[in-house]
């Protein structure tokens, strides 16, 4: 084990799979001369070529576009969003072209392609560079979707990513790049499609994923006692296909659960959890399922709004509290 | 050129219109459900730049695309039995006549959104590159897909990157129901090119001749290395945008006029007879055996089965089974 | 009373609504010389002249940038976006621009603005001109949507729509438009934002909207004297913002809940119907919440495969029964 | 020019000079949260070309949009108290420095889309037009934003419907780290404006007296209603992309000679003292009044109130409580 950033991590996934499979390459808007504005395509440029790394115009359609046409051509593209906010630039691309490729031709052609998108909030970035939208393209079928939460997941899901024969959006979130964690040594690949159960209860079970996971693990921490053995969390890592085993196996267990997650709460991932489990398992339920998640604004710029719009600890400490203590 | 190649030319002509009036009938006899773009009229726009390609360069298509799948070389009972939804077709039924693809021979596929195919090709000819497998791309794209965003991206990354590819605008002078110079704010599009610092050629899209002069300036451009071309070919949409289009937007007179002075496959006849360069009876034969082609397609089309309905399960990601 | 079409009622509406204010103006791909795919714009060229009904160039992104700088200068347009699917092609205007100009200006502005989409599936369209996807913009605020099931409604929300100062997504199933309906004579809006109730029950509450809401009601017609005053049915006509009020009303009395949509079943509607209902009345629930939609597939072209992704009578018939017959 | 003219315009350059050297500092000392990009050194093309306009015209900005701003006549104080996130700035906090509108002065929204504001001052055109209110639009954007299908979709639509519009391109040369002739494919964006069939002009974007000859061309034609243009300006980006920028990209010679000889401001004085035009005494009473106005702003927003937490759920929609 090492502890490297979150950054460091994609880099060093990016570096391995790169140098493994020399059809892999990345293009994307000022990635190659400064490393990226998060860092994390420090040295890319230099090891592997400005063929492989390729800087592009602001050019969203054609980016996306030519992503899916190089995967057609027989290469990886890796590509980053920049922000996960201009996937909306690129959108009929991802809805029309990458998500139905496969499928409405039949199966004739693989699509391996992976789309880095850097999320959330972070540094006030006000509303059109703060949001999450994996809701939106969880919606979409045809595309994996993942969303690690640290260090060792970041380096493992994208390598993983890459790895899959099919298109994935990898969402990154921005205020996650410069934290620490501990990596693997050697190979190290997550697999897509399995959640993670960080710490075990009998009486909550609180699925997140990404930054807010590691809110939800701090609201544990000051809560102690409290939560211990009590609380079940389950890091979701991958959106789809979603692991919806492992939730419904804690809900039977913990009979309660909670949903957390940093994009808008309406319509956003926790309301397909909580329908799945409200379909499957609302005959094990002691509580009302809760969902926290951003409430129905843009992101405004100023902090104490932003805070106010945006799921902080304090949210989540007393949704556990009300939880443990609810009963129907 | 030589006497093969007039034959070839004439007989793939043949094939895409013998193709598209075929299934005009079928899908008024009820046969073909969907919507349906028909590229009569514009034969020797497909014939001519697809002939200058090998199996392993790529197109990509449009929402009029059945002209490019013949041309490339698609096998038109699958073509047909795709578009009469069964799982012989080419997407197993899962496409239509919008979503006709053969991976096999560059065909990536029909598109259904309007310059949706434009960057698909961009990134294909990136692949060629850094693959350097020799391998070019062709975007075949109608005057209204010039005014997409997708248009203007796409070629200024494939100018900047030198990619090659061509971008070939069949002007058919209409885009649904609207004039393309109520749309586009130029007369030429190839003047587009200027944007882009790359040439941009205009071509007589009616005669094959002239079609595959100009395309094969751009297409040993594309294979040396020094990048793409704006192909603008000026042609003319004779049928309805879709089948069963009321067509209200435009004088009867205006298609008579292009039916009768300027239909491509009439003018090759004319030119090749008045030149001695092929006999009725060479032609006549490709006729009768496209006849049969077509006919054979349709029949395969008729007796192959729907799909079942556990397919609409399969081929989403590579696993099955994932959703 | 009167009978008309569904295409019909959305012309009176644009007829009625362009007569009273000059400000409102429609522009679209091909909707002046031939009225539409639909014949939903029939007429309106030669009455109010093509200064105000606008045919534009194939370029979605310029059609509703502008449509939202139009507003801004002062008229009210509604958009035609041809196909719903086409919704991706312009998806920055609305995602980052329409939806979050008043809010991140800090309410400088209004921004009345219709988009009209015509969405669902009809005659095989096929992966990319099938789509309904309202869970998609339910999800991101600053956005109302309406998604009319009826001639009477299709008209009286296309008004209210007009006349809302904010910016509203009308979802108009393509499949609808030459269905037959009454419509009121005189004035007759259908205000945004409530539901109704078309048949009561004390059972099994349904909710449904669009085109499924017919499907629900054929349904419920070959079921006959086995829903009678079982069977509570929700047309919910509007999306954003949701009347909330009478689904739980409903449910709290009948304890059950049946979801039903076109669209994607994953991360639909249904999902933030269900988890409201879960998080506020759980208790009452004497059955699992089902939710019935389209599969996770694009839409296949060929009708048997059609038939099995996208939700049919039969399935919502035996969901019915199923839970008419569930206890927990 | 006129003196008064001549002053207006020094003391809108100094006002964004000023402005934005105090926001760069403010910014370093932790006072401004966000992203923030400086205008520092383009100050002639906001400046020479929003004089060219009545308040009742609209323009549209980018995330770079300090300078618009201003020059458009924007309130400092209201300004400077958005970038400090409090109550009392154009968006009450909500917006910041990528998202200051002046709705009543027609400052339609800096835009963190890149590209982002090019179709909302297409459609602000078309209502002038349409209600005949003789109101015009200006569209800033940058090189980068040259590459954007927005641009593209945009300029043709405006071309077709003859929309009183100018498209206003500022070729810094920089767009974040990518020089740009490695993203734009031709040396001059300008000639851009033939694949509309409307002018294409370029000035020289760092003096003052270039701008304001080439774009009352522009102007001139919007208003008479001769339809859109294309105005290239060759300036050059002084500053990083945004505040805290590494800048390991170009070299620091590069800055240093664009600072040296070819400061809009400096030129402007040069050329105004060199002809006589305005005296040493009388630029100094403006540099003076516009450090004063700046720091009255930084006074405004360092003692405004942060919005309340409740404000957060307003503004939506025009009826509050609404989501
Ligand atoms: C992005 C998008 N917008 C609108 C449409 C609807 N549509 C289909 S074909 C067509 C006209 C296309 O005109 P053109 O590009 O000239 O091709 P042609 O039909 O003449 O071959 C339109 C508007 C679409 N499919 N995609
Ligand atoms: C659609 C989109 N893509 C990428 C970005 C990230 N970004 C912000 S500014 C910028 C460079 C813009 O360059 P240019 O248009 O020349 O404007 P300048 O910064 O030089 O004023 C980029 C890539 C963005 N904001 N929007
Ligand atoms: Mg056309
Ligand atoms: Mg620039």
């Amino acid at each position: 084990m090492r502890e490297v950033t979150f950054a460091e991590a994609t880099l060093e996934a990016m570096r391995e799979e790169m140098a493994r499979d020399s059809r892999v390459f990345i293009m994307g808007e000022d990635i190659a001369s400064q490393g990226g504005i998060f860092g994390q395509f420090k040295g890319l440029a230099d090891q592997f070529g400005l063929e492989r790394v390729r800087d592009t115009p602001i050019s969203e359609t054609a980016i996306v576009g030519a992503g899916i046409g190089a995967a057609l051509g027989g290469l990886i593209p890796v590509i980053d969003m920049h922000f996960a906010d201009f996937l909306g630039v690129a959108m009929d691309e991802v809805l029309n072209q990458m998500s139905k490729i496969r499928y409405m031709f039949g199966g004739q052609a693989n699509l391996p392609l992976v789309l880095r998108a850097p999320d959330g909030v972070t540094r006030s970035g006000a509303a059109q560079h703060s949001q999450s939208l994996e809701a939106i393209f969880m919606h979409i079928p045809g595309t994996k979707i993942v969303a690690p939460s640290n260090a060792e997941d970041a380096k493992g899901l994208l390598k993983a990513a890459i790895r899959d024969p099919n298109p994935v959006i990898y969402f990154e979130h921005k205020d996650l790049f410069r934290r620490k964690g501990q990596v693997p040594d050697g190979e190290h690949i997550t697999p897509i499609g399995k959640a993670r159960v960080t710490r075990e209860g009998d009486s909550l079970t609180v699925v997140s994923y990404s930054r807010m996971f590691t809110e939800v693990e701090a609201a544990c921490q000051q809560l102690g006692d409290e939560v211990e053995g009590k609380v079940e969390l389950i890091d979701l890592r991958t959106i789809v296909p979603m692991d919806v085993e492992t939730i419904l196996a804690s809900v039977r267990k913990t009979h309660r659960l909670l949903i957390v997650h940093e994009a808008v709460k309406r319509g956003g991932v926790g309301a397909e959890i909580s329908a799945v489990v409200a379909e499957k398992a609302v005959e094990y339920l002691d509580a009302p399922i809760v969902r926290i998640g951003a409430k129905p604004y843009p992101i405004p710029f100023s902090p104490p709004l932003e805070r106010e719009i945006v799921p902080q600890v304090d949210e989540i400490i007393s949704a556990i509290r009300g939880l443990l203590n609810a009963r129907i | 050129m030589n006497k093969g190649t007039l034959l070839r030319w004439y007989r793939t002509m043949m094939r895409i219109r013998v193709f598209e009036e075929t299934v005009n009938e079928k899908f008024l006899a009820g046969e073909i459900p969907g919507f349906v773009h028909l590229y009569v009229g514009q034969e020797a726009v497909a014939t001519a730049i697809c002939d200058l390609l090998n199996e392993s360069d790529y197109i990509t298509s449009t929402h009029r695309g059945h002209g490019h799948a013949i041309a490339k070389g698609a096998d038109m009972k699958r073509m047909m039995a795709e578009l009469y939804g069964r799982e012989t077709g080419y997407c197993k039924g899962k496409g239509g006549s919008m979503h006709i693809a053969d991976f096999r021979i560059g065909m990536l596929g029909a598109n259904g959104v309007v310059g949706g195919g434009i960057n698909i090709a961009v990134g294909a000819a990136l692949a060629g590159k850094l693959l350097d497998n020799g391998r070019i791309a062709v975007s075949f794209f109608g005057d209204g897909a010039s005014n997409r965003g997708t248009f203007h991206e796409g070629i200024n990354m494939a100018a900047i990157w030198k990619l090659p590819v061509i971008f070939v605008c069949e002007n058919n002078q209409w885009s649904s129901t609207t004039f393309y110079r109520n749309s586009t704010a130029v007369e030429d599009i190839a003047v587009r090119a200027s944007a882009y610092g790359i040439p941009g050629l205009i071509a007589d899209g009616n005669d094959v001749f002239d079609v595959y002069e100009k395309a094969d300036e751009a297409v040993k451009r594309a294979r040396k290395g020094g990048g793409p071309s704006l192909l603008e070919v000026k042609t003319y949409r004779v049928k309805g945008h879709f089948i069963g289009d009321p067509e209200k937007y435009r004088r009867r007179e205006e298609i008579m006029e292009q039916l009768e002075n300027n239909d491509p496959i009439k003018r090759f006849v004319q030119r090749v007879t008045d030149e001695n360069l092929l006999s009725s009876e060479e032609l006549t034969q490709v006729d009768q055996e496209v006849v049969e082609e077509v006919k054979n397609a349709v029949e395969f089309a008729q007796s192959s089965p729907f799909p079942d309905s556990s397919q609409a399960y399969e081929d989403l990601f590579v696993e099955d089974g994932v959703q």
